[in-house]
């Protein structure tokens, strides 16, 4: 039964082969291709969902070489979550590009992406973690190398040379956990931890790969390499990037936090739990109030993101259930929602041209659904419920009471406003703006004059925003349900 | 036991010797083409008989064997590398040093002035 | 401190070569900064393969009565980096062209006004 | 006594030739002294016992990296400023501080070389005793490589046919594609390479300053290229034995095509290796080892589980065809990086070959 996680990868792959194959020889079936592998995908992490939910933790062990001799792959309530959010999120983004045109060879890379996101999701070994974050990244920088204009390429240089600096860093520190206690197996090096808390080395080693990892989600002040990366990709690339690659590193500095040094490191270096800490309120705070400041509309989601993930690493660091809890389901209900936004900012520059807050004015009476699907994208993020966003940040800031860290609320709370803040003045707006009359017809990018109504949207475009909006709340009222099925797990790590 | 590391120093030191020689050539010499020439000296005859040296270091007739092969491709190898060199260096108009007739005698006047 | 030279003396040495790598990153021309990464790398390797070496081991290659062997694992771990950082370095040098076709220059501070226009 | 003082000298010119490579301002020669110190590197490797990263250093960061720098430089401009040396001492005082702080953490780790460090434990002892019996293969490296470490390897096999198609992506704005330049566009000029030759039959693919490419080098590489290639074979077949395997003997192999390229021209290179012949080795070699891995699952076996195919020693045979699959990547993969790169962008804008030097008379 558990053959089906290893496919999670190397379905994908096989595609992205074909996918290649074709482009070489001039074929334009990419689309078809990457949609019949992800749609695999989905029904893989679905029935992987639900034999983790049955039968709890699943062990792989690939080439049958038992671990820790093997490589080892696992998949638990928490590796789940990031692989179906992965899956549907993806397909969404493939999707919303039907009537693009794209290379077969850009499919391959879209699928490579998923495929390392898949593999991080799944990894068992840390060194596996460095070559499927490769993978993530190389995919990644070449998806918003691929983004018009000169500007997308040195967006992309600045992406690879920090990503890559980042992902050695983190090679850094499994060097010296490899070292010191000799093994590459996440649960075998943290057997082998116990006594060593104290030494120089394994707090250098935390620190390494804390930093490589800050690098990846990213974290202030490693951060300045995402705005021009995220709002130069095309739309759907910069979509999966912001959702998918930000929640896979998230997600690999729990595992590696909470699997690999354990608890009980922690709460004895408690240096690790102030770097972060202060890194993650940097973040909150530089993100939300940059955003603030932001005239195109893509770089303020960017920015968005950079604040949001230091909530997320915020929640990481009280470790304590809820607050980790929290953390799990605003990286996911991030993804969503955030691929949502990006998309949705995508079809409104596509058909509508406009892509500064100021040219949004007056949408709401040209494209009503799609400002809609907007602003309910826009609500969740802030949090205001039935969204995701608010379950997520409720059990955050609800950990950070309990843990008695005040400032932490605080901060949260701050960001939350001027989260509110930005985003309200653009939904008022959108809605109650005048569009200038004179608005000059040449549209931006490709289209010719601006379409007036709707209906010019494309329709593909239009119900993925729908469906992502409409997910964004409904992944509002699971999220209980979800707490629960993540809650084993979490008690695991942070008792 | 003492004679084969006497001649493997040996041979080695010779060697070292052209490759020093060589080095002193890229320094000195003005343009590309004599430079090339330097280099290449070294790269047959020195690197031979720093190979030589790793011969008779080793002993086995298997290694001698492969390190035969070895300066032979090395034989061929590198003098045609200093042609390609020089070659597309001179197609692409790099020109060669020539001391000029006034050159020469500025020179001279400068000696008889000393 | 000497204690550490004698019997660490090759961590330092790739601690240096890690340090003199990150230097080069901050150089304006982008294909220095593009060697500058792979010297980073090339530091990072150091550190594992000397961490693998054994006094008087012999290379990981088994042959009868071979000796104390050199730990193999950190050799496997730094052929799949060098061959992947190599890849990085080849899709960073196509940026590098593509970037020298669209605004004429190489170096950064150049290529920042050159956007920003 | 004299290994310590071979070692302490190649890690002094280890630590110079990096320096140097730092310090010095014009990018063309920072990048030859970084070649010197990929070489030296290889030779570091070989001191501590690792022959097969020696090679891949060799093959990989010497070759491929040091010819991919100088083509990229060639097609870009080369800034003359004219300070030689130049040291920006306020982020070298920042970085000197950060390494500094690494090697105060140096003495925790166990002493180098020490047997009873735990690296030489655990798996460690595990591989150097059961991998010759269990796999088959002398060369412990490459058994850990492709069967037990499997996984990494088909991660990486990716990451190198990622980057192929990523570059092809990355290119594709500039009008750069595999397919050969038929008619007239003129092919780069390269100094340093051999230009292509004028085809007999009146397709003048132009070369560059229709150059004749000179008797003695096509007829030296026409005897050199059997070897060069049947040498790069030699290693990856012989992975299993001795030092090497896929990733080293498919670049050996890439070099031995990219000297015929030199020798013969990349236009007609190109027209003899299209895009067929490339993208059959490439995707080939991938979905080799994605259909031994696939094939032992339908045999009711785990991804990779060798030993689950029904033939004799199959672990060896699977660890051997597994390094086949990645040799074939590599040597497509570092081909399409060379006529990408290296083969047929167009001249850049402004001067027409930019790399001249004067020589200073």
């Amino acid at each position: 039964m558990s053959n089906l996680l290893v496919l999670l990868v190397v379905v994908p792959i096989l595609a992205a082969i074909v996918s290649a194959v074709g482009g070489f020889r001039g074929r334009h079936d990419g689309w078809t291709i990457a949609t019949g592998a992800l749609l695999v995908t989905v029904g893989l992490s679905t029935a992987v969902a639900s034999t983790v939910s049955r039968t709890g933790r699943i062990s792989y062990a690939v080439g049958g070489y038992v671990p820790p001799y093997g490589i080892e792959l696992v998949a638990d309530s928490l590796s789940v979550l990031l692989c179906v959010v992965t899956a549907t999120v993806s397909l969404g983004a493939l999707l919303f590009m039907r009537r693009e045109s794209h290379s077969n060879h850009f499919y391959t890379v879209y699928l490579l992406l998923i495929a390392g996101v898949f593999g991080l999701g799944i990894t068992g070994d840390l060194f596996t973690m460095y070559v499927f974050f490769e993978i993530t990244g190389l995919a990644a920088y070449v998806l918003v190398a691929s983004g018009r204009g000169g500007a997308a390429i040195y967006a992309a240089f600045k992406y690879l040379l920090v990503g890559t600096i980042g992902a050695t860093f983190y090679l850094f520190g499994v060097g010296y956990l490899y070292i010191v206690t000799g093994a590459l197996n996440m649960a075998d090096i943290a057997g082998r931890l116990g006594g060593m808390y104290g030494s120089p080395a394994v707090i250098a080693a935390a620190l390494f790969i804390v930093v490589g990892l800050a690098v990846k989600i990213p974290l202030f002040p490693v951060h300045t390499w995402l705005p021009d990366a995220h709002s130069k990709a095309p739309p759907s690339a910069s979509a999966v990037i912001s959702a998918l690659v930000t929640a896979a590193a998230a997600y690999a500095l729990i595992r590696v936090l909470f699997d690999v040094f354990t608890i009980e490191f922690l709460t004895a270096t408690p240096l690790i739990q102030t770097v972060l800490v202060t890194l993650a309120a940097g973040s909150v705070l530089l993100g939300t109030t940059v955003a603030a400041r932001q005239q195109s509309v893509k770089r303020m989601l960017a920015y968005s993101t950079v604040s949001q993930f230091g909530l997320v690493v915020i929640g990481i660091s009280i470790a304590n259930t809820t607050a980790l809890t929290g953390s799990v389901i605003h990286l996911a209900g991030h993804a969503v929602m955030k691929a949502g936004l990006f998309l949705a900012a995508g079809a409104i520059a596509s058909s509508f041209g406009a892509t500064t807050v100021d040219e949004y004015a007056g949408l709401g009476q040209r494209a009503p659904i799609l400002s809609a699907a907007f602003m309910v994208l826009a609500l969740a993020m802030v949090g205001i419920p039935p969204g995701v966003g608010f379950f997520g940040k409720w059990y955050i800031v609800l950990g950070a009471v309990q843990a008695e860290a005040w400032p932490v609320a605080v901060v949260i709370f701050l960001s939350t406003l001027l989260t509110l803040g930005y985003f309200v003045g653009l939904l008022e707006r959108i809605y109650f703006g005048t569009p200038t009359v004179s608005k000059p017809t040449a549209a931006t990018d490709g289209g010719t004059s601006p379409p007036q109504a709707e209906s010019d949207v494309d329709t593909w475009k239009l119900a993925v925003v729908l469906v992502a909006a409409v997910g964004a709340v409904g992944l509002g009222f699971v999220s209980t349900p979800v707490a629960g099925f993540l809650e084993p797990v979490i008690e695991g790590m942070v008792r | 036991m003492a004679l084969t590391t006497a001649v493997v120093a040996g041979l080695a030191l010779f060697g070292l010797l052209f490759a020093v020689v060589a080095v002193v050539g890229v320094l000195r010499f003005p343009d590309l083409y004599t430079r090339a020439h330097a280099v290449s000296k070294s790269d047959t005859l020195g690197v031979g008989l720093v190979l030589a040296a790793a011969a008779v270091a080793s002993g086995s007739v298997g290694v001698t064997l492969k390190i035969l092969f070895l300066f032979a491709f090395m034989l061929v190898t590198s003098p045609i590398a200093a042609h390609v060199l020089a070659r597309s260096a001179s197609l692409d108009g790099v020109e060669a040093w020539q001391v000029d007739p006034e050159e020469r005698e500025e020179r001279e006047e400068t000696e008889d002035d000393q | 401190m000497i204690e550490t030279l004698t019997t660490r003396y090759t961590y330092v040495v790739a601690v240096i070569v890690i340090a003199i790598g990150l230097y080069v990153l901050f150089d304006r021309n982008l294909i220095k900064k593009i060697v500058g990464l792979n010297i980073f790398q090339t530091g990072v390797f150091l550190f594992f393969v000397t961490a693998g070496y054994r006094t008087g081991g012999t290379p990981p290659i088994a042959s009868a009565g071979g000796g104390p062997y050199v730990s193999p694992l950190p050799h496997v771990l730094i052929l799949t980096a060098i061959v992947v950082g190599v890849s990085v370095t080849a899709v960073s040098l196509g940026m590098v062209f593509l970037l020298y076709e669209t605004y004429g220059t190489v170096q950064e501070d150049e290529l920042r006004e050159a956007i920003h226009e | 006594m004299s290994a310590l003082a071979l070692e302490l000298t190649l890690l002094g010119l280890l630590v110079l030739t990096a320096a140097l490579t730092a310090v010095i301002r014009d990018v063309l020669a920072a990048t030859v002294v970084f070649a010197v110190y990929s070489l030296v590197l290889s030779l570091v490797w070989i001191l501590l016992r690792a022959p097969d990263v020696a090679l891949t250093e060799a093959a990989v960061g010497a070759g491929v990296v040091t010819v991919l720098l100088v083509a990229t430089i060639a097609k870009t401009s080369r800034p003359t400023d004219h300070a030689e040396l130049s040291v920006r001492w306020p982020s070298l005082a920042v970085i000197g501080v950060f390494a500094v702080g690494i090697v105060t953490t140096l003495p925790s780790l166990p002493a180098i070389g020490d047997p009873t460090a735990p690296i030489h434990q655990h798996l460690g002892t595990y591989y150097l005793e059961t991998a010759p019996a269990e796999t088959g293969v002398s060369n412990i490296v490459t058994a850990i490589l492709a069967a037990y470490r499997a996984f990494d390897t088909f991660g990486e096999v990716v990451v190198v046919f990622g980057a192929g198609i990523g570059l092809l992506v990355v290119l594709r704005q500039s009008g750069i594609t595999l397919q050969p330049t038929t008619g007239s566009t003129p092919s780069t000029t390269d100094p340093g390479l051999e230009p292509s030759t004028t085809d007999p039959h009146g397709e003048s693919s132009t070369t560059d300053l229709g150059r004749e490419p000179s008797v003695i080098t096509t007829t030296a590489i026409r005897y050199i290229v059997p070897f060069v290639a049947l040498f790069g074979l030699y290693i990856a077949f012989h992975g299993a034995k001795t030092a090497g395997g896929g990733f080293q003997g498919g670049v050996v192999v890439a070099a031995s095509v990219v000297l015929v390229a030199f020798g013969f021209g990349i236009e007609s290179t190109r027209r003899w290796l299209n895009d067929t012949v490339l993208t059959a080795i490439t995707a080939g070699g991938v979905a080799a080892v994605v259909a031994i891995g696939l094939g032992a699952m339908a045999l009711g076996g785990r991804f990779l589980e060798y030993t689950v195919y029904p033939i004799p020693k199959a672990t060896t045979y699977g660890i051997e065809l597994v390094e086949l699959g990645i040799g074939a990547t590599v040597t497509g993969i570092v081909l399409v990086f060379f006529f990408a790169l290296v083969g047929n962008a167009e001249t850049p804008p402004g001067e027409s070959s930019p790399t001249h030097t004067e020589e200073s008379k």
